[in-house]
């Protein structure tokens, strides 16, 4: 694909692939619940990696499952972003010692945000998403 | 290869289907009937039972959050007891009380989850957003009492609870049992458009459920009055009063009524144990590097919400288990029971019937 | 306990071994050799319930000691079955035909984890491992720490330095 | 006019009740409550659910009450504490919030409360761009 026909910018509110993989899952759904309602930022949940810009690992991931995750990730569309929660993503986290586990998310592939906190209240998934948007560009400087 | 002689084809209700939480079951298709099902679990394999090995016993508090994480307190509370157990320390009446408290809003709000999951998999949205919507009124008591919105952190640990209880808790855990109380869960499946996903769709019978090794509320919605709480009751559950919700037809509805009996049930237990809240001012527990569990051998059954978790500890005097076997219930839903469910049902119904065994794949796998 | 008594007797009488009657609890240690029999006549009392199956690996005895945990809905009373059996070559016969599908499960886990072979059990192909080659992961001898540090951590990171610390 | 809407209305009533039962009629009262009730929605940016006393936050540390015992590093289940030598002679520990699972030991074993937890977030961490290409795929 030529360079320049690649989008680089995020033109459009993010959407969230539903892999919500381990510790994740219990901040994340509450995300997509009513109370915190992640939509009201247009983030919808969507089942197919072809419509999703954004791939969220949800905190440890084990052999067996990055497998998945890297075949997920080969399906994104190319404006793609990945946002890593949990200190499991960054060094390990409490299964530091654990034989089946992945360690460090960035040896696998490539992170653009990490949410430290295990897991990460709402609040701050949703800042760090907006500060992905402005990297971005997708978000108009008010 | 022509299409003529090609009758099954695999299908994957894989780990990242949005019905389907990572867990995988390859099924064998022929057309829209399920031939067979085989599970393929391991996506969340943490090898728990060896990780606590390394770890000294408020470690290991900490660390048995996350063998379930639908319901990380019911799971301190099976550690606990098993360290409380071979130490042979008997808890002060005000902890225990505290515990059982803690363990019932665990399986409220674990309950709603299952709730919420059940409704996203029949693809009834209002009961997802609603179920977990009113599941974070309970995370705040949780963030009010353990100062962890999801995970207490070794909330319940050897020896009591980490710290006591705060006064303001009580009028909030009154006021959001009111609310739960007042949606009135049940009345929103009863009608037309979901009844019939769930009616007599995954049968199971009595004389199957043992054989399969379902505990909880799977045995129950089959007609059979059992429960941990009560036949080898543990805490301070066999000095307060409830009853058990049973249906006797067995199907994904009927498992699924239990369950949200349960929470009624549960409610009744909360209301009781701070009643009969006795006072006074519980210690802190500090951890100590050197706590030693006396060399010995327990079984620990609990009742979480998802039917019967177990821990059998071996100690050999030093500050760590030995050997920590854990058992968790959807170690034997989701692979045998499931497994037998899904032969010669439509595909519709797979997503109805996984998530009316109430899965949790991270216990499965531990 | 008068019931757990009463059982612990009839069980010794029967099979000659020592039994530890607690409250809702009755421990058995019993050979190899005959604990087949005794499951069988567990499943007739009525302890139709396999709550668990699971492996203690005694390193120092070099032998592994497998607990059979059976429950019975009938008077509420949890059964523990040990036997031991070698360490090096661990085989012990398969319970799968008194308790069906749940046992298959149990030991399906502890072969891929431990290794044990248990004979007469129809499957006991990989369950929770994907192409693993080592050797079974929960075996004393295999040291984590070890293998984790080979694999996961380099020795020049230096954010790595307090986890090669620990005796990795 | 208002004649022609007032004949459309009295046959949807009747059509209504023609076909639903009066059981569907009870949900009304819920209606007209629920439409009164403001939302359960947090509005994240302007509102905000207060954080209780006692939240596992981010660390504050005091190093005039350290005595530098070590004791949070053992404890740690995660080893997200290192002792760090200082230029005065003495370790003092530093926290790598990477590592951190904020299960609070470290602020009970500290018996003279050098180290507590406080009630702010942690803010999420940006990887810069030029960086991301090193990584592998």
């Amino acid at each position: 694909m030529k360079e320049e026909l690649k989008l680089k910018r995020l033109v459009k509110s993010i959407w969230v692939f539903n892999w919500f993989n381990s510790c994740g899952v219990t901040e994340l759904l509450p995300m997509v619940g009513s109370r915190w309602d992640m939509e009201r930022f247009g983030m919808i949940l969507v089942d197919s990696p072809r419509h999703a810009d954004c791939l969220i690992i949800g905190g440890y991931q084990t052999e067996k499952s990055m497998v998945r995750v890297k075949r997920i990730y080969e399906q994104m569309p190319e404006p793609r972003v990945v946002v890593a929660l949990g200190s499991c993503t960054m060094s390990g986290g409490m299964y530091w010692d654990s034989y089946n586990t992945i360690k460090k998310l960035e040896d696998y592939m490539p992170v653009d945000l990490y949410i430290p906190g295990c897991p990460p209240r709402p609040e701050a998934v949703f800042q760090g998403v907006y500060e992905i948007m402005k990297e971005n560009g997708g978000v108009k400087d008010e | 290869m022509s299409h003529e002689n090609v009758k099954e084809r695999e299908l994957f209700f894989g780990p990242a289907h949005p019905g389907s939480g990572n867990f995988c079951v390859k099924l064998m298709v022929d057309g829209e009937k399920v031939l067979s099902a085989r599970a393929d679990p391991g996506y969340l394999h943490r090898g728990f039972e060896k990780l606590m090995e390394y770890r000294d016993t408020m470690q290991n508090a900490v660390l048995s959050d996350r063998i379930c994480v639908f319901e990380p307190l019911a799971w301190n509370l099976v550690h606990a007891e098993a360290v409380d157990g071979l130490m042979g320390v008997d808890v002060p009446e005000r902890a225990s009380y505290i515990r059982v408290i803690m363990a019932e809003l665990s399986r409220i709000q674990s309950h709603l989850i299952w709730y919420g999951g059940m409704s996203m998999g029949i693809g009834f949205d209002t009961g997802f957003k609603m179920a977990f919507g009113y599941r974070d009124y309970i995370l705040d008591i949780f963030e009010l009492i353990t100062g962890g919105r999801v995970y207490p952190a070794g909330y319940i640990c050897p020896g009591g609870v980490r710290k006591d209880m705060p006064d303001t808790a009580r009028e909030k855990i009154l006021d959001v049992l009111k609310r739960i109380d007042e949606i009135k869960m049940l009345e929103k499946f009863e009608n037309p458009t979901l009844l019939p996903r769930l009616k007599n769709v995954g049968v199971l019978e009595l004389k199957d459920t043992i054989r399969l090794g379902a505990t909880g509320f799977v045995m129950r919605a089959s007609g059979m009055r059992t429960d941990v709480r009560k036949d080898d009751s543990y805490e301070v559950y066999d000095q307060l009063d409830f009853d058990i919700p049973i249906q006797n037809d067995g199907d994904a509805y009927s498992r699924f009524l239990v369950g949200i009996r349960e929470i009624e049930e549960s409610i009744k237990i909360i209301r009781q144990a701070l009643d009969e809240l006795p006072k006074g001012r519980l210690k802190p527990i500090k951890p100590k590097l050197s706590t030693k569990i006396p060399e010995g051998e327990i079984y620990i059954r609990n009742e979480v919400a998802r039917g019967e978790a177990a821990m059998h500890m071996v100690s050999d005097g030093t500050g760590s288990p030995y050997r920590c076997k854990i058992r968790g219930p959807s170690f034997l839903h989701m692979i045998p029971v499931l497994e037998y469910l899904l032969k010669g049902v439509q595909i519709a119904d797979v997503p109805a019937i996984y998530w009316s065994l109430n899965p949790c794949p991270a216990d499965m796998d531990r | 306990m008068s019931k757990e008594k009463a059982l612990v007797e009839k069980i010794e009488r029967k099979f000659g071994v020592k039994g530890k009657a607690e409250r809702k609890r009755i421990w058995i240690n019993i050979r190899k050799e005959n604990m087949i029999d005794l499951c069988r006549y567990l499943k007739e009392l009525g302890f139709e319930h396999l709550s668990a199956i699971s492996v203690t690996d005694f390193i120092k005895r070099g032998k592994y000691e497998l607990v059979y945990v059976v429950w019975s809905y009938h008077d509420n009373i949890a059964i523990i079955v040990k036997s031991e059996i070698e360490r090096e070559k661990p085989v012990i016969s398969s319970v799968t035909e008194i308790w069906k599908e749940s046992a298959q499960i149990h030991e399906r886990e502890l072969h891929e984890l431990f290794g044990v072979e248990f004979e007469g059990n129809a499957d006991l192909s990989e369950l929770f491992l994907e192409n693993w080659k080592e050797s079974p992961p929960f075996r004393k001898d295999f040291n984590w720490r070890e293998y984790v540090g080979k694999k996961y951590y380099y020795k020049q990171d230096e954010k790595e330095k307090i986890y090669l610390e620990a005796g990795i | 006019m208002r004649m022609y809407l007032l004949f459309t209305g009295a046959l949807i009533l009747v059509l209504q009740i023609w076909i639903g039962d009066w059981m569907k009629l009870k949900i009304v009262p819920r209606l007209l409550k629920n439409l009164i009730k403001k939302p359960m929605t947090v509005r994240f940016p302007n509102e905000s659910i207060p954080i209780p006393e006692g939240y596992r936050g981010e660390h504050e540390y005091d190093k005039g009450k350290c005595i530098s015992c070590g004791l949070c590093a053992k404890v740690c289940p995660n080893r997200a504490i290192e002792m760090v030598q200082s230029e005065n002679g003495r370790k003092y520990p530093v926290i790598d919030i990477g590592k951190c699972c904020f299960c609070g030991l470290c602020q009970d074993v500290c018996h003279t409360g050098a180290l507590k937890l406080t009630k702010n977030l942690v803010s999420p961490i940006i990887v810069d761009s030029n960086k991301k290409e090193k990584s592998g795929m």
